[in-house]
């Protein structure tokens, strides 16, 4: 499952949706709101993206990722719009019979999302600037 | 040809604007809207260097030929997650 | 936080504590029960420890997360008695700055837990036959 | 000397009991212990060769010699998680 949305991320559903009979292990991931990068500090983020194009590649993500390990739930949200201090502008979760895949499924889908998905993060510092970020990502 | 190309996040700040038409030769990559594009919008030369396009909900390589009746996007250097 | 428990794993208030301002990612695994291992079905699952022994040893297991990565939380809690199907029997929750220290943190606390947190599972077969699990940890 | 072991899970299941009294000589090493459990249990004594023991809240080593005033346990190949 996949889905952009611009409220809070119900992390408690996507854990629950995916704690299957059939799986053994269930791994969740969060991206959460920072409040100091780089020794500066941000009050919150706003996030955008070029949305079909994003549900897009995040579906084509969760079904590499299901080709690649025996996932049972695979899902993965980003919020968008304004995201405070310690929510979750991302979600991810896997679970599979044995831990192992679970895990690098999870760490493979965020560090994929990361370097392909088109969303864009603007940060606003408690200074009142803001900046969209458009690094290299790493 | 006149091509629409949506833009996104710090580009379409710089640009002050959701889209841009550019103007390009028929059958021109999208190396060359780059460079049309960079032309056009001094602002966002910089960002078009270390920026992609998608046709529709799919990347595309510099030298693939501009199909117009597609929906176009610069997309920059994402910071999802 | 360190913590065993007869009652049903509260992971939504573990996620919870760990999204904190100081962590950018939050990485949550839950280990459930699973109903077929090597094509025979279990109904549910029970746990029992030799409990003062079990704290202890997770507590070392914590600090010495908390040691080797820069964590701002770390919880791992361990649910004793039945556990029925896709219900968690154990949580480990990791939050860190950046998400490699998550993953890393949380894949070895699982990792080391089944290897020396003595605490024991009893599988309780479809058919009814029960059976203590002393197999060497893999 | 008459040391008390307390016995968890399979072991405990086995030996029908939640600790055992064994008897060993003054100064004996765990490794002694093991013996002396498995030749009074033999319904334990396979599993007890695939054990540890543990001295309060910590694992000892076969050689470590008894400490009959710290609580003594037979940790059986655990399989939480």
């Amino acid at each position: 499952m996949i889905a952009l949305t611009h409220q809070p991320i119900d992390t408690t559903k996507l854990v629950a949706d995916a704690s299957q009979p059939a799986a053994g292990a269930v791994v969740l991931f969060l991206g959460i709101t920072r409040e100091f990068t780089a020794g500066r500090q941000t009050r919150e983020l706003a996030y955008e993206a070029h949305a079909a194009m994003a549900e897009a590649e995040l579906a084509r993500l969760e079904a590499a990722a299901r080709d690649r390990w025996p996932l049972v739930a695979c899902s993965i949200v980003h919020r968008l719009g304004e995201v405070p201090l310690a929510e979750a502008s991302v979600a991810v979760v896997a679970s599979s019979p044995h831990r192992a895949d679970a895990f690098e499924a999870a760490r493979w889908l965020i560090d994929e999302l990361k370097q392909t998905v088109p969303i864009w993060k603007q940060e606003h510092y408690a200074d009142g600037e803001t900046e969209w970020v458009h690094n290299q990502p790493t | 040809m006149n091509v629409r190309v949506l833009l996104f996040a710090g580009a379409r700040e710089a640009a002050g604007a959701d889209a841009v038409q550019v103007d390009v030769p028929a059958d021109a990559d999208y190396a060359r809207l780059a460079e049309a594009m960079a032309a056009q919008q001094p602002a966002l030369s910089e960002l078009i260097g270390r920026s992609r396009f998608a046709e529709g909900t799919r990347y595309v390589a510099p030298g693939d030929t501009i199909d117009p009746s597609t929906e176009i996007a610069l997309i920059p250097p994402v910071s999802g997650g």
